[in-house]
């Protein structure tokens, strides 16, 4: 690992992002990334946070059009309540917070506590809960959906609907929409490497992948020997269509892991859109890249997201941030 | 009686055994979590200890809402507000007393470990660190809070019966199936945690 | 690794680059991908080329303000001779062309059997190679210094000039200016596994490190026990320093090899930027993330570019491709 | 005298011996380069018996032409227009008679090297395929073109003797010392097309 020691890792690249970009405001201490501009006047800020290790997710994507702030925890561990107040406090115009939170039981408690604190120093405070993973069942069996692709929907396009001026309310309602219309599926073909652990999360050998994955570097729900990508195509979007059942265009996002060399991640955009074809299904627009990673992990996850007109006109609308930029 | 020093060798306690059992901890999590749990409680015990450190004597119900705290502002992930919430509530349960009879402790506890199942939405046979803790506050009720080394021996049990349980929350629950047949680690510090309690009695 | 076949990488991530970015023309069959509004009447086209296995290099940088067409060829193999005539054909205004080589024998002489075919078809050819990395020493004892991370500044500042109308000795001569101008020194944590090979191209010890890497999963020139990010810092800041001592401010890349992720990557930045702090060098400008990869290998490279207040200009310029996009 | 049906025979053998042997050059590849000469060349050859399958007898300089031009336009890397340069040298050298002596085939590959020197700038002891050509080259000449045999073995050897050389053209160049102890890939995989020649002359 490319680090100095494990307990220095997201204090050392909070330090390298601020050095990176000068059009955010770093607090390396308390751990929260700011838009330099924030609070925007007439403006509703989002508020996500989350484990270090997917970046870019979450600080990659502060900027106008998207987050206000954001809330980087230790890897792979959900950061805590005052990072999230102290973000709140400083991105506040006085139209309101909105807290965008992958269902995880950590960051679901930790963003909890958070609105509590913040609401009780007067900020207007909304919640997102963001639950795309189709590989876990929403059952009382388990602690829900995780939240994984879909997040970078929802900040890209409730952060528009922000950026235009619109109340909380409405950012909330859209984000909530964005997330209801958007499903995940994910494919280990290695495990990740963890600072703290130094050494795998799991063994995989080379010739076998798991299953349904989220993005801590856990196993999937099933281990099986290695697929070709036209394979894990059909099966990951099969996955997700059975649940979405898409009624008109999608937003595609071809995630890579983090260590899937963009060349093969790109030859597995052609296959999930294959499939998309065979299957009936129009698409919008196409992402591919490395937006919500593992660390070191190899792997892919498909997510999708029905678009009507108004999603799609949010989506294209401008952004300016590290890991997502465009029309500004 | 117990008093505040008991509560801070407790803290103390707690912290040492979670250095101790740290990579062990990690990688009970590696296997149906996230390989975070030990440097997760490392974390926050270092911090919690360095607070009583800076902090005068205090009330037993001080030292552990102060240990709560420090928990809930160092630790993140699930177990920083739920062992948080634990330390907080049985903190607050013991009031401003300078010293508090066993029993009261067991009674406090009580309503600790029943935050953490309200907070966090789980019950017994979840897989969670309530399997470890609930048995514990069982055993220490019926010892009218005499016996922390029963409430040690039924957190280790409790955490021991944790192996065959499928999770239903947390994130071994993604697993499923595959959840079955590890100890869960939430479950195994928490017996960390009441052996450290029945520690600071052995040093009384 | 996420593919079907190793014969058919190449052709499938083209055909996922096709269906991401409508804003390309790619030809599959003839491997070239093409900026779609080209050729751009009264602009100088640049193309460039090399192995696949680099990405985003070189397709990803392919649009306004940055390459007309990029050639990719076999998984770190250089491509063949036609697939420079035709992007050079399809990309001429008839204001000429300019060939950016990354300095490694095959792409020496492919590009230079395209540019003899190219001019013989009446396009004017100009060519520049990049030849950056300090890590071999340019004598007669080897091939010259590799084309590795210089890429990136090349084709940026000298694509901004080709957007602005400069004409083709302008933009060759700032595409040269920039090669002189620039230095890499690259480190391998882990080696890459090639589809064709199907296993790492060489065995790293997980404790151990390569030093003075290229970027194709070659080993380098010297193996270490494995150094924290504050170390490799020092090394390769001071091997760049050593060979260029800049006397202004310095454009800084830090690269990621494929597999490290964003996290260790900008905390090594951090390490780059007290370097170059301790030596007294002031940057002007810094950009962090995987542009010129070599597959999933682990690992990071240093370049830093010496830029005066054209090539700062230039740089700043807006610029619209898949992996670098600014100002459009 | 050799027809074309011997230079198709040839192109042919070479084929199999890289298909046979690819994943050996690849391996050689991967300890002094990138790891992809096999499948560089498998490629390539596998496109030269394509093309001539689809093309008339023809004569033996327009048999290597051929092959010569769809190694530059398939093969890519340092060894496609290396090889393919060797090849349309070769062909070009041998004009368009339709049966060519053993000693027009020594000049001609003699020339056919010579542009190999020449393109790539190498020489005799730099750890290239020229290690092997050359004294390929030698021994025909040496036996007035009759010899493939002597050919195919001096080609062997001078492959073998690029081990302890230190490399100062191409990627292994890159490596200084550390190239020292490895067989060169593209040594290696000129000795397999002379031995290819000779095995051609064998089925004759
Ligand atoms: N809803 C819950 N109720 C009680 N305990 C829980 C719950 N969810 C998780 N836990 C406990 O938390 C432990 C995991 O803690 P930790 O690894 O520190 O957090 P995270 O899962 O966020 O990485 C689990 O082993 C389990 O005992
Ligand atoms: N300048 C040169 N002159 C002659 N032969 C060369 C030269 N450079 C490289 N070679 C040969 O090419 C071989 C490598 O071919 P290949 O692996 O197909 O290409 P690349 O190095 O581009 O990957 C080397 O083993 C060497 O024999
Ligand atoms: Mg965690
Ligand atoms: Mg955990
Ligand atoms: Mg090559
Ligand atoms: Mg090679």
């Amino acid at each position: 690992m490319l680090i100095n020691v494990p307990e220095s890792v997201v204090a050392d690249a909070l330090r390298g992002i601020a050095a990176a970009h000068p059009e955010l405001t770093v607090d390396v201490e308390n751990r929260v990334v700011v838009r330099r501009d924030a609070p925007v006047a007439g403006q509703v800020a989002l508020v996500s946070g989350g484990g270090s290790g997917h970046e870019p997710l979450h600080a990659g994507f502060v900027g106008p059009g998207m987050l206000a702030a954001a809330c980087p925890g230790e890897v792979f561990t959900s950061p805590v309540p005052q990072q999230m107040v102290r973000a709140a406090a400083a991105v506040d115009s006085g139209r309101g917070v909105l807290f965008v939170v992958k269902n995880y039981t950590g960051d679901v408690l930790n963003f909890e506590m958070a609105a509590e604190l913040a609401e009780d120093e007067g900020v207007q405070v909304a919640k997102v809960l963001v639950d795309d993973d189709v590989a876990v069942s929403d059952s009382t069996y388990t602690a829900g959906r995780r939240g994984t692709g879909a997040t970078l929907f929802v900040e890209k396009i409730a952060g528009a609907a922000a950026e235009e001026g619109a109340p909380l309310e409405r950012v909330e309602a859209i984000a909530r929409r964005v997330n209801a219309s958007a499903r995940s599926f994910g494919v280990a073909l290695s495990a990740c490497t963890t600072p703290a652990k130094g050494s795998p999360t799991f063994d995989l050998p080379p010739g076998e992948l798991e299953l349904g994955i989220g993005i801590h570097g856990e196993p999937g729900r099933e281990r099986r020997p290695m697929m070709t990508s036209r394979e894990i195509a059909d099966f990951a979007v099969d996955a997700v269509l059975e649940d979405l059942k898409p009624s008109g265009p999608v937003l595609v996002l071809v995630n890579g892991m983090g260590a899937t060399p963009l060349l093969e991640l790109y030859g597995f955009n052609a296959e999930v859109q294959r499939v998309l074809g065979e299957r009936g299904v129009a698409v919008a627009r196409t992402l591919v890249g490395n937006y919500v990673t593992s660390l070191d992990m190899a792997g892919c996850s498909v997510t999708l997201c029905q678009a009507d007109e108004e999603l799609l006109r949010l989506w294209d609308a401008p952004v300016r941030t590290a890991a997502l930029r465009w029309g500004m | 009686m117990l008093d505040a020093e008991f509560f801070r060798r407790w803290m103390t306690g707690a912290a040492a055994a979670v250095d101790r059992e740290a990579d062990r901890l990690t990688e009970l999590d590696s296997a149906i979590g996230d390989a975070d749990h030990g440097a997760n409680l490392q974390r926050g015990f270092a911090a919690v200890v360095k607070a009583l450190e800076g902090e005068p004597a205090g009330t037993p119900g001080a030292v552990l809402t102060l240990a709560g705290r420090q928990l809930i502002s160092t630790v993140g992930g699930a177990s920083g507000p739920l062992y948080g919430t634990l330390l907080r509530r049985t903190g607050k349960a013991l009031g401003d007393a300078a010293e508090v009879a066993p029993v009261q402790l067991a009674e406090a506890l009580r309503a600790g470990v029943a935050a953490v199942a309200q907070l966090g939405g789980a019950k017994a046979g979840d897989k969670t660190m309530l399997d470890a803790l609930e048995p514990a506050v069982e055993a220490l009720a019926e010892s009218l809070g005499e016996s922390f080394a029963a409430a040690a021996e039924a957190a280790d049990q409790g955490a021991l019966a944790t192996v065959p349980m499928q999770a239903r929350k947390g994130r071994a629950s993604y697993l499923g199936e595959r959840s079955i047949g590890h100890q869960d680690p939430g479950a195994t510090s928490s017996a960390l945690l009441i052996a450290a309690l029945a520690g600071a009695e052995g040093a009384r």
